[in-house]
Parts: structure tokens; C-alpha cells; sequence
């Protein structure tokens, strides 16, 4: 039965793996917009807890971020770029690049979290921070946590799932990397580039994160 | 089995428990109003499903209508049933901006507090004073529920009803601050049609206007934990002069607490810092 | 297609299961890997169907259990009484912190292990490919991901089973603050749902793809049938709504697990600590901004099920064929902006409550749009009487009856009376058992022969339609009247209360009714058992209908058909005046008759 | 599965792309910079919601940049667009609602 094509070409013009990651971002975008809702409900009714924490926050830091994310997503679009034009070394180099600029974002990430992690709050920070309750002794985090006030618990809560969401890029990105040096080499342009769209949402929600987490918080 | 089919043959309507506020009327209406609308389309449906049912069953030698619709009677039924719902929008609008909306809240006759827990109301008066005591959210606890603040003297003569039983003159606009000190409850009067979730953090208005003496029931309607079903009150209605004498009595238990209260002080002052308790119940 | 074809298909379906279309086909398929982790979109449906009436009965068992205790509080259960666990029950009588967990499972299981992995799971999967003739999902392995993501789900949603605290306990609804001092059953409930969640999520994004690049040469959008078409708007509600539960879920475990405070305000009086600064209500937000449009993921398929069945066993067009597919996209429009109606009382701003009041009145218009053309569908046609038809026809009535009582709720003032009332509990089962459920059984009554290749036993489907129909009005049609009565939901033990006592007998009456709307469902499942044993062998056609998998031969192969497809018209041609046949499958091309069978050949997006 | 669409010409794409990225990193710059505290506290409220006002506008403009160029909205079917703008409008609802939780009453 081989002389049938029931498995049609795709009608819409569009790949079937390109058009379902654009269903899928659809549905990222919502997700998100759930988090980004709620910040702004409950950043309106806490602002001055809001602006004292992201004060604690680490501008450098998330600018280094935002670079190397920016850059990454620069490097994923060349490499599918090199992929279709059949230059697979260069598709090698980029995608290479790519991925070490996900690993930076996320050893900047984990130096960002213990740097959380080991920060005893003060007295003064215990005031301004958390209405002068005293943190929870049983927390299953230490430090600067998630149960530390609503700020942070929105902190942790966005730029982990972020972090999830890079990480679960990554993954498909080092199989593509590896598989390109076996001898079949790699060849499906279709799904580096839904995998771009993927990579360059993350981007996407880096760049609404970065000014809401950590810089409209004016100082005075 | 003997009670079982008596409801068969009555009419919906006659289900609801006595009315005895003054807005539960136009609840109901609205309700009956619907309810008869609901009736007539009702009958219409399911009069033409069962005609056609019967009138269309497969017969042999019978072939169906070969036809697609009109877009005339599509547009019919689409802007008949509009105007009919959005109508019964409209309608509603009166009353639910009379009973919920907290700016209309009129002014009180009688102000109380009710503060819901797990699993249990408690209801405070402002005492012989007249005026509540300030609330200060940081010394809420299992003992303080309301949060009085301990150093204000408005506060230190407030009753405190711990059994969840509300005392109330009839035809007075009765405003209840609602509020609970832990997961959601929903203060749930049914024979005066008043129905509001309490949040915690936050102090909702909640009014009626009895009319009618009596004792009738406080039922919890939000899931609050196992025991949510137990989470029965009672409301007590009285006629003006009967709860004055509730009141009076109160307010007096309330004095002399006081005076004992402080008496005990002043004797144990030179001795030991006590805590002076901000309430003191009463039933 | 004639007999030998399906042999020659029997024969394929042992071959090639591979999906990679490089060559060896011709390998044998392990047992696991041809009816376990398969890609087959129609052993995918099977799973689906399989599972999801596994759990209806695991569900059930729930609703009976309630039941018994709401007619007798306070008596042991008969015969199985003592055989549950001792965190369940003391002496066979059920406690009041297991009715809680009880009354959650069951709406929860219901809900996401039943309705929607038989409306969407199944219909989506065994439909959605074969009614747009071609050969399987775009994304086949996605497909077997999301159905394998059910089990381990559901298994952890009711997780709770293994700790001393018990499963969760906060109604499927898992409302905070309660919720979130609850035990360790709620954390597993969480990442049960979230993994649900993600799994229609899968599902969703699929039928979206197949629907928009699958479709075979002839089939422009305006020529799908409305299953087809009622699949694709439910998968965008799932696409568009089931994050939003997810991220609500998400934040909630957060608060739950890691004691943070995004619905927990400050200085809650409870043994769990809290910094504060979060707000309760903004969860009920979340969680009905996926929920409301949740219940039209739950109806549209049934909807678009019963449009069909409607169709061909009227033998006549379906009316309004456009204006049907409108009111799909109306009613799913507007299910994204009406969420709030399930909040009148929780004390958001009131003004608010007027927008949303407003906005779920309109809701009904497409809604009657819908009852008045499936009407105009059987009027002159000439209705052959069915397992199927009659579970379609039921579906319209009970839905008029479900959507009815839901416009009083819509009305927010008439809402302060019946919220959390056993009026709601009567309107969620008349939309949901009464239309989903019966939607779904015309479904299966009517998909059947073609999915297993059996014909079902139509004796044993009829009683299972007149039992089931009428002990679900006997039970569930009481149910408005305590409502009126003003008996709550969700309490252990009415009568407590005085106001409620009278109404005992009628709560027995329903237990009783509900334990024979149970047995009745017996029936379905011994049938379907019956069948696949016993059954006689399906015609590949066996209700002269015209849609395409009417086309493929019975069961269809892995691949589906066994020569090109082609379409030439609408799904709803019947009974063209002058044709020799009442019908006109799809894929015919020449009838000669004297209407032209065509509706419209347009479509919004590119066609061949 | 193969793509349909044609990428007609990669060597212009190049281009864009380095384009984008540079104008990426000057409205990085600029967020950062319109962060710093640089509007007199004496404008009180409404310098609270300049800043805000700022960093939005830049991250959409940002943001934008990505989808058209990246994600290949610009060049791409025009009904992709409708899986940004109909979650876009979804969110905007929802802001709307939540938003009006506190306020009127
Ligand atoms: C499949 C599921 C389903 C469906 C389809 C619906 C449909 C509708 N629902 Fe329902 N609903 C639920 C499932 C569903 N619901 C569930 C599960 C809950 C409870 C959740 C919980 O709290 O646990 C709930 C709760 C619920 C509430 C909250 C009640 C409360 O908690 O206080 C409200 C309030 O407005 C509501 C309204 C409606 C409306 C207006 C419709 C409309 O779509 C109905 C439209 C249909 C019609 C109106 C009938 C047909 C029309 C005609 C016959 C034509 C009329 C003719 C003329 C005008 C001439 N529903
Ligand atoms: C599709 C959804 C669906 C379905 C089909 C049902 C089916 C049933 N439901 Fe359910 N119900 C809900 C969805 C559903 N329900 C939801 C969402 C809620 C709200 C939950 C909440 O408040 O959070 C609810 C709540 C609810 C309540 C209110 C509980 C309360 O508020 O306290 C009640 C009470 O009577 C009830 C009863 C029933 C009954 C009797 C059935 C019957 O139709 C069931 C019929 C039985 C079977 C189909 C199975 C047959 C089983 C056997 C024959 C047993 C044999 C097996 C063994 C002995 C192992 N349901
Ligand atoms: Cu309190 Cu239910
Ligand atoms: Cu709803």
C-alpha cells in the first residue's frame, strides 16, 4: 500500500512540526500571561514589599543574562539558517554556540539562587521584606526563599519555570549538536527551526522579565 | 417511603423556605420570573422534539426533505432569544446592585461583626460604648480571632458571641461586617436570601432587613474543611423592645465584667505585668 | 470496500506499525509495541476509551458512596462496608473527613479522567484522522505521549490514597486558603492535574495541526463534518485555557509545598505559617478562567457528536450547517469571558459581577441557535431509531433541561440564593452526565462498528438508553428542588440543619435512583465485552452514512485507507431528491440528482 | 516534512538578523539605563509610572523585534499571527478583570 498518499503534504503551507510549535507557544503564552496576571494583581496591592525586594535583587547579573540569552537566540537563528543552506559545519558552530550560551545563562542563574539561598535576612531586612514576621524556621528552602514574601515567591516561581523551559531547550538542542557528528549527520531543518521558535519564546519571556523582576522598581 | 412522592405533584416554588427580609421578595420574583420564562421554553422545545420524534419516525416508503436552512429563520431565533436574555439581564441588574454592591449599602440601623473560622462564627457587638473596638490584624490568634487591639478602650467592652448565635431587631437595615480568620466560609442565611463567601483579609458588607420574629438558621455554604457541615448558627429576630432587653442585659454583664476586671487589676498591679484580656464572652 | 479488503487489512495490521516511512516496514510489531506504546491513532482511541470507562466506574463508585451517605447518614454501608480501609470508614459508616476527599475524587475523576479523555481522548483521536481522510495524527508520537501521560497522572492525582491525611479534600474546585493548609493528598492532587493538564495540552496542539494540514485534497474547512469541527474548537479552547489552570496549579503548589503566599492573606489563624500579602480570590480567577471554558471542552465534541449522528439517522441534511459552526466559535468566544459567574459570591467587585452576568446571558444565544437547528434537523426527516439516534435525541432534551437551569444562575441576583445548592449540583449533572455523558454514548453506539469492526448488540443498547435515561431524570431532576429547598452542596450530614430534615425521603429517593442509573451502566460495559467476544461483523458501512471513515474499510488498517481520498461535497447530503440512494458519501463523485450537493467551497485558509 | 514555504533568499535573513540583534542590545541598554534613578523623586507617583511606562514600551518593542524577525511572523503565513494576537487579547481580558478586583465597588 505503499502507492497511497493519504499523508498528505501540509495544507496550511506550513510544516506540521513548525505549525504545532506555534499551537504550543500559543498555549506558553497563556501559561505565562497566568504568572504575569497575577504579578500584576498582587504587585498592586504589595508595592512597597515589591520595591524593597527587587532592590535585593541582582541588576548585573540579569543584564549579563539578558545578553547572553539575546545573543543565543541570535546564534540559533544563524544556525538554522546554515541548516537549510546545507552548511553543516557552520550549522555546528552556531548551534554550538547556542547552547553554551544556555549553559552560561543557567551557571549565571545557579550563582544567582545560591547567592539567594545563603542570604540570612536581617532585622532590617525582616521589616522591610516580610512586615516584621520572622521567616519560617521549617522552610524547606534556606535563606531568601519562595516563603520569603510575595516578591520573591513570584521571583522563584517566573524565572524557575523559566529556567525549566531552558533547560528543556537545551536538551533537544545537544541531541541535534551530537547527532550532527554521527555518521548520518543531521538533517531536519523543520525541527531546528520549530526549535528555534521554542528557544526564541524563551527569549521572549527573558525580555519581560528581566524589566519587571528587577529594574521598574525605582530606588526612592 | 411514606414522604417520598409527596413532592411529586408540587409546584417548584413551593420548595423555598419562608422569606422574612424585605428584598427576599424580589429575589424570589426574579426567580419565579425566570422560572416561568424557563417553563414556556420548556414546553416549546419539548413540544416540537416529541411532535417531530412521533411525526418523523422512520416510515418506508418516506424520503426525508432535502434541505439546508434558511438564513432568515437563522437569523430569527438568533435575535429573538437575544433580546429575550439580555432582557432578563437587565432585570436582574436592580436587584443585584440593591443587595451586593458596597457603596449601596444603607445606612445601619445595627452594626455587627462576624467572624467565620473553621468551624464556627463568631459575632461581635460594640458593647455599651457603641463603638467597635479598632482591629489590629497582626494580634489576630485562636484566642483573638477579631484581632483586637489590646490597648484600645473602645474595644475592651465589646461582646463577643463565641456559640454563633446572632441576635437582631426586626425592620432595622442590619449591616454585618464579614470577614474569617482562616480558609473561605460563605455566610449563608436562607430565609432571608443572603448569601456571601467571607475572605480573609478582607471585611465585607453584608445587609438585610428582617421582618419577621423568630429563630431561623446560619448555614455555612462554601467547602471549609471537613466539618463544614456542622458549621451551624442560629439568628434570633426580636421586636424592637425584646432586643433592647437582649441588648440591655448584655451591655450590663459587659459593665460589671469590666468593673471586676479592672478591680482585679488594680489589686494584682504592684505584683506581676498581666495581660490585660481585650474580650470577655458572653452567650 | 468489499470483504477481501478487509482480510488484506487484518492481514496489514499484523505489518508495519513503523512510522517512519524509510523502508522496513516489514518487520513484525511486538505485542507492547502494537497495542501498548502504540502510534496508531485508533489503538490510541481504544486506550482512551478504555481507560476513561475504567474510571467512570471508579468515579461512580464515589457518587454511590456520597449517595449512601447523604440518604443515611450515620449507617454503614451495606456489604461492602466493612471492607474499606480504616482511614475511609469506622464500622462501614463513612467519616466526615472522607466524605470531603470523597466528593473531591468524584468530581475530579469525573471530570479529567472521564468526560474529557472520552470527549477529546477518544472522538479526537479515532475521528479527527479518519473523518479528514488521511492516514494519522501530524504527530503521532506526541499522541502516544499524551495518552501515557494519563495513567501515571491519575494515579498520582489520587496519590493521597497512600498518606494518613487521605486525598485531597478541597472539591475539585481546591479553593486556598484550604487547599493549601491541607495535607500532602493536595500536593499530589496538584501534579496530578498539572500533568493532565499538559497531557490535553499535548493532545490539543495535535488536532490543531492535523485539522489545519491533514485535510485530504476536496476537504476545505466548510466541508468537515461537525465533529471534526467542534474537535478543532475544543482543541483551541485547551490550548488557549489549560495553561492558565496550569500556571493557577503551579502557583499553588508554591503555596503549598514551598510556603509561599500568592492566595494566602496575611494573618490567617491557622497551625501552617504564612508571611501573607496574597489574595484568595485570585486563584477562583485562574482556575475558572480555564474551568468555564473547561465545561465547553467537556461539551462541543457531544455537540458536534450529536449533529452528526442526528444527521444520518434522519436521513437528512444537517440544518444550518454554517450558522451550527458559528455558534461553536460563539460559544467558545464567549466562554473566555464569562468566568466570573462562578464568583458572583466570593466577594470580587460586584461590578464585575454585572459585566459577567451580562456576558454568561449571552452565552445561551448560540446555545438555543444550536437546539433550534438540531430541531429544524429531525423536522420532515424520517428518524430511524437507534442506540445511537436516541442517545442524541436524549442529549437535546437533557442539555434544554441543563442549560436552562444554568441561565438562572446567570441571573447574579438569583445566584445568591442557589450558589453552592444542590440546584448547581442538579445543573453541573444535567450539562454533564445528561449532555456529555449521553453525547458521548451516542458516540460510541454509533462509532463502534467502525472502531472494533463488531456491530454492538442493539437489544442491550436500547435498555441501556431507556434505563440510564430514566434513572438519570429520577435522580438528578430532584436534585433542583432541594436546591430550592436550599440544601447545600458538599455537606456531610443535612440534617443538622432543622430546615433541611424534611427532605430526607427525597434524599433517599435519589440514592435509590442512583444506584440503579449505576447498575444501568453495567449494561454498557457487558455489551462491550459481549461484543468484542461475540459480536456480529460490522458492514464497512453499516449506517449508509456519508462522512469519510465511513470509507475506509472495517476496521480500518493501520493507515486507514486502502485508496486515495477525494472529496466532492459536504458530509450532510442525504436524501437528495432524484439520487437512487438517500446518501452521498463524500468521496462519490458522481450522484446524479437534481439539487447540486454542494453548501460552499471556500475556506478561510489556503485549499488545494 | 518537508516545509511548503521556500526561504527564498538566506543571505538577506543575515542581515536582519544582525540588524536585530543590534538594536536588541541598544534597547537593552537603554532599559537599563531608563532604570537608573534619574527622574526626581519630587514627581513622586508619576515617576514611579514613567519608569513602569519605559521599561514596558521597551520590552514590547523588544519584543516585537524578536517575533517579526526571529520568529519569522513578518515572512511568514499571515494566520501564524493569529496564535500571537488571540492569547495576546486573552491576556488583556484577564488583565482587565484582575485588575478591577479592588478598585469601584
Ligand atoms: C458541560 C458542562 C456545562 C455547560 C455546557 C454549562 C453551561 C452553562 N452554565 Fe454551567 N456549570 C457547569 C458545567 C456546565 N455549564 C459546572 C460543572 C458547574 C459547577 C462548577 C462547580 O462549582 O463545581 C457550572 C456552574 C455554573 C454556574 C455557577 C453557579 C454557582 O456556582 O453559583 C453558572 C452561573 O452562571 C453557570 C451557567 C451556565 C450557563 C448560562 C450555561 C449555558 O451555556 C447554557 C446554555 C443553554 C441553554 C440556555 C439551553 C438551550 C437553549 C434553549 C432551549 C433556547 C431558549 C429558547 C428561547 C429563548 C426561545 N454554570
Ligand atoms: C461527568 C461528570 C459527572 C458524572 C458522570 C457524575 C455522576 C454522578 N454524580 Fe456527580 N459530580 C460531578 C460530576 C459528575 N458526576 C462534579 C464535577 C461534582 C462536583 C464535585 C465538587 O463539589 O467538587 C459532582 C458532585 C456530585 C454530588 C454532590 C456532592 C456534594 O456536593 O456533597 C453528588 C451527590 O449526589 C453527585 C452524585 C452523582 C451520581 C449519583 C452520579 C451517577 O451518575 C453515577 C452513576 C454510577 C456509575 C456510572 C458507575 C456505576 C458503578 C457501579 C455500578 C459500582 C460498581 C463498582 C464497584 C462496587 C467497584 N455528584
Ligand atoms: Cu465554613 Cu463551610
Ligand atoms: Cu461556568
Amino acid at each position: 500500500m505503499s502507492g497511497l498518499s493519504l499523508s498528505h503534504e501540509p495544507v496550511s503551507g506550513v510544516a506540521h512540526g513548525k505549525l504545532a510549535m506555534w499551537a504550543f507557544l500559543a498555549s506558553e503564552i497563556m501559561f505565562f500571561s497566568g504568572f504575569f496576571g497575577a504579578f500584576i494583581v498582587l504587585r498592586n496591592s504589595n508595592l512597597d514589599v515589591f520595591s524593597a525586594s527587587a532592590a535585593e535583587l541582582n541588576k548585573w547579573l540579569a543584564l549579563v543574562n539578558t545578553i547572553v540569552l539575546i545573543g543565543s537566540s541570535l546564534t540559533m537563528a544563524l544556525s538554522i539558517l546554515q541548516l537549510q543552506k546545507g552548511n553543516v559545519k557552520l550549522f555546528r558552530l552556531f548551534m554550538g554556540l547556542t547552547i553554551l550560551c544556555g549553559l552560561i545563562f543557567l551557571v549565571v542563574k545557579t550563582v544567582e539562587y545560591s547567592g539567594k539561598f545563603h542570604h540570612v535576612l536581617d532585622e532590617h531586612e525582616i521589616m522591610h521584606l516580610r512586615n516584621g514576621v520572622p521567616p519560617n524556621p521549617d522552610a524547606l528552602l534556606p535563606g531568601i526563599n519562595p516563603s520569603t514574601n510575595v516578591f520573591f515567591a513570584f521571583y522563584f516561581l517566573m524565572t524557575g519555570f523559566h529556567a525549566i523551559h531552558v533547560i528543556a531547550g537545551l536538551i533537544p538542542m545537544v541531541f541535534m549538536f551530537v547527532k550532527s557528528f554521527t555518521k548520518g549527520g543531521y538533517n531536519h531543518p523543520v525541527k531546528v527551526e520549530s526549535l528555534g521558535l521554542y528557544w526564541h519564546f524563551v527569549d521572549l519571556v527573558w525580555i519581560f522579565l528581566f524589566p519587571i523582576l528587577y529594574l521598574i522598581f525605582p530606588a526612592h | 417511603m411514606k414522604g417520598w412522592f409527596e413532592w411529586a405533584y408540587r409546584d417548584m416554588l413551593s420548595f423555598f423556605p419562608e422569606n422574612v427580609s424585605t428584598f427576599g421578595a424580589q429575589l424570589d420574583g426574579l426567580f419565579s420570573f425566570v422560572y416561568w420564562i424557563s417553563v414556556l421554553i420548556f414546553l416549546l422545545t419539548y413540544f416540537l422534539l416529541i411532535a417531530f420524534i412521533i411525526k418523523y419516525r422512520a416510515q418506508p416508503n418516506r424520503k426525508s426533505y432535502h434541505f439546508h436552512g434558511s438564513n432568515i429563520v437563522e437569523f430569527t431565533w438568533t435575535i429573538l432569544p437575544t433580546f429575550l436574555f439580555v432582557g432578563i439581564g437587565l432585570f436582574s441588574e436592580d436587584a443585584w446592585t440593591k443587595t451586593k454592591y458596597q457603596m449601596k449599602v444603607p445606612k445601619p440601623d445595627v452594626e455587627v461583626d462576624v467572624m467565620a473560622y473553621q468551624f464556627g462564627w463568631q459575632i461581635r457587638y460594640p458593647g455599651p460604648d457603641g463603638i467597635f473596638g479598632k482591629k489590629d490584624r497582626n494580634q489576630m490568634s485562636k484566642m483573638n480571632l477579631f484581632g483586637l487591639d489590646s490597648n484600645d478602650v473602645n474595644g475592651k467592652d465589646d461582646i463577643i458571641i463565641e456559640n454563633a448565635q446572632l441576635h437582631l431587631p426586626i425592620n432595622k437595615n442590619v449591616v454585618v461586617n464579614l470577614s474569617t480568620a482562616d480558609v473561605l466560609h460563605s455566610f449563608f442565611l436562607p430565609n432571608f436570601r443572603v448569601k456571601q463567601d467571607a475572605l480573609p483579609g478582607k471585611w465585607i458588607k453584608v445587609w438585610f432587613n428582617g421582618t419577621k420574629a423568630g429563630k431561623y438558621e446560619i448555614a455555612c455554604a462554601e467547602l471549609c474543611g471537613s466539618n463544614h457541615y456542622a458549621m451551624r448558627g442560629e439568628i434570633f429576630m426580636y421586636s424592637q423592645q425584646d432586643y433592647d432587653k437582649w441588648l440591655d442585659g448584655k451591655n450590663k454583664t459587659m459593665l460589671e465584667l469590666q468593673q471586676k476586671m479592672k478591680a482585679e487589676q488594680e489589686a494584682a498591679t504592684a505584683a506581676t505585668t498581666s495581660d490585660s484580656t481585650a474580650t470577655t464572652q458572653g452567650s | 470496500m468489499s470483504a477481501t479488503s478487509a482480510v488484506a487489512n487484518n492481514h496489514h495490521d499484523v505489518h508495519s506499525h513503523s512510522h517512519d516511512h524509510h523502508g522496513h516496514d516489514h518487520h513484525e510489531l511486538s505485542f507492547i509495541q502494537k497495542y501498548i506504546f502504540s502510534t496508531d491513532h485508533k489503538v490510541i482511541a481504544r486506550q482512551f476509551m478504555f481507560s476513561a470507562l475504567f474510571f467512570l466506574f471508579v468515579g461512580g463508585f464515589f457518587a454511590l458512596l456520597i449517595r449512601w451517605q447523604l440518604a443515611y447518614p450515620g449507617k454503614a454501608i451495606p456489604i461492602i462496608g466493612n471492607l474499606l480501609p480504616a482511614t475511609w470508614v469506622t464500622d462501614g459508616v463513612v467519616q466526615a473527613s472522607f466524605y470531603t476527599q470523597l466528593l473531591t475524587m468524584h468530581g475530579s475523576v469525573m471530570i479529567f479522567l472521564v468526560i474529557i479523555p472520552l470527549a477529546v481522548g477518544m472522538f479526537g483521536n479515532f475521528c479527527i484522522p479518519l473523518m479528514l481522510g488521511t492516514d494519522d495524527m501530524a504527530l503521532p508520537k506526541l499522541n502516544m505521549f499524551s495518552f501515557w501521560l494519563m495513567p501515571p497522572a491519575a494515579m498520582i492525582t489520587m496519590g493521597g490514597f497512600w498518606f494518613p491525611d487521605g486525598m485531597a479534600a478541597a472539591g475539585w474546585t481546591s479553593y486556598p486558603p484550604l487547599a493549601v493548609i491541607n495535607g500532602p493528598g493536595q500536593t499530589c492532587w496538584l501534579i496530578g492535574v498539572f500533568l493532565i493538564g499538559f497531557s490535553s495540552i499535548m493532545g490539543g496542539v495535535n488536532y490543531i495541526t492535523t485539522i489545519l494540514n491533514k485535510r485530504t485534497p476536496g476537504m476545505t474547512l466548510f466541508r468537515m463534518p461537525l465533529t471534526v469541527w467542534a474537535l478543532f474548537i475544543t482543541a483551541m479552547l485547551i490550548v488557549l485555557g489549560t495553561p492558565v489552570l496550569a500556571a493557577a496549579l503551579s502557583m499553588q503548589f508554591f503555596d503549598q509545598f514551598l510556603g509561599s503566599s500568592f492566595f494566602i492573606p496575611d494573618n490567617l489563624v491557622t497551625t501552617k505559617k504564612f508571611v501573607g500579602g496574597g489574595q484568595a480570590v485570585l486563584f477562583q480567577h485562574l482556575f475558572w478562567f480555564y474551568s468555564h471554558p473547561a465545561v465547553y471542552i467537556m461539551i462541543l465534541t457531544p455537540m458536534g457528536i450529536v449533529s452528526d449522528v442526528l444527521a444520518t439517522f434522519a436521513r437528512k441534511p444537517l440544518y444550518g450547517y454554517k450558522a451550527m459552526i458559528f455558534a461553536l466559535m460563539a460559544i467558545a468566544f464567549l466562554g473566555f469571558i464569562v468566568w466570573g459567574h462562578h464568583m458572583f459570591q466570593s466577594g470580587m467587585n460586584p461590578l464585575l459581577g454585572t459585566t459577567f452576568m451580562l456576558s454568561t446571558i449571552v452565552i445561551a444565544v448560540p446555545s438555543a441557535i444550536k437546539i433550534f437547528n438540531w430541531l429544524g434537523t429531525i423536522w420532515r426527516g424520517n428518524i430511524h431509531f437507534t442506540a445511537a439516534s436516541m442517545n442524541a435525541l436524549a442529549f437535546i432534551a437533557t442539555f434544554i433541561i441543563g442549560g436552562l437551569s444554568g441561565v438562572f444562575m446567570a441571573s447574579a441576583p438569583i445566584d445568591i440564593y442557589i450558589h453552592d445548592t444542590y440546584f448547581i449540583v442538579a445543573h453541573i449533572h444535567y450539562v454533564l452526565f445528561g449532555g456529555a455523558l449521553f453525547g458521548i454514548f451516542a458516540g460510541i453506539y454509533y462509532w463502534f462498528p467502525k472502531m472494533f469492526g463488531k456491530m454492538l448488540n442493539e437489544n442491550m443498547g436500547r435498555k441501556h438508553f431507556y434505563w440510564s435515561f430514566i434513572f438519570f431524570n429520577l435522580t438528578f431532576f430532584p436534585m433542583h428542588i432541594l436546591g430550592v429547598g436550599g440544601h447545600m452542596r458538599r455537606i456531610y450530614d443535612p440534617y443538622i440543619y432543622d430546615f433541611l430534615k424534611p427532605f430526607q425521603p427525597m434524599n433517599e429517593f435519589i440514592t435509590i435512583a442512583a444506584g440503579l442509573l449505576g447498575f444501568s451502566q453495567l449494561i454498557l460495559v457487558v455489551n462491550i465485552l459481549w461484543t468484542i467476544k461475540f459480536g456480529k461483523k460490522a458492514p464497512d458501512n453499516p449506517w449508509n452514512a456519508n462522512t469519510l471513515e465511513w470509507s475506509a474499510p472495517t476496521p480500518p488498517p493501520h493507515g486507514n485507507f486502502t485508496e486515495d481520498i477525494r472529496v466532492y461535497r459536504g458530509p450532510y447530503e442525504y436524501s437528495m431528491p432524484g439520487a437512487k440512494e438517500d446518501y452521498a458519501p463524500q468521496t462519490k463523485q458522481d450522484i446524479p440528482s437534481e439539487v447540486e450537493g454542494e453548501i460552499v467551497d471556500e475556506s478561510m485558509f489556503k485549499a488545494h | 516534512m518537508a516545509s511548503t514555504h521556500q526561504h527564498d533568499d538566506a543571505h538577506d535573513h543575515q542581515k536582519d538578523y544582525i540588524k536585530v540583534i543590534m538594536w536588541l542590545l541598544i534597547f537593552t541598554a537603554l532599559t537599563v539605563a531608563a532604570a537608573l534613578d534619574w527622574i526626581p523623586a519630587s514627581w513622586g507617583d508619576y515617576g514611579n509610572k514613567l519608569h513602569i511606562g519605559i521599561g514596558l514600551l521597551i520590552a514590547f518593542a523588544k519584543a516585537a523585534m524578536v517575533v517579526y524577525i526571529f520568529m519569522h511572523i513578518k515572512f511568514d503565513q499571515k494566520f501564524i499571527r493569529l496564535f500571537i494576537g488571540i492569547p495576546l487579547f486573552l491576556f488583556s481580558v484577564m488583565v482587565f478583570a484582575f485588575t478591577a478586583l479592588e478598585s469601584f465597588y
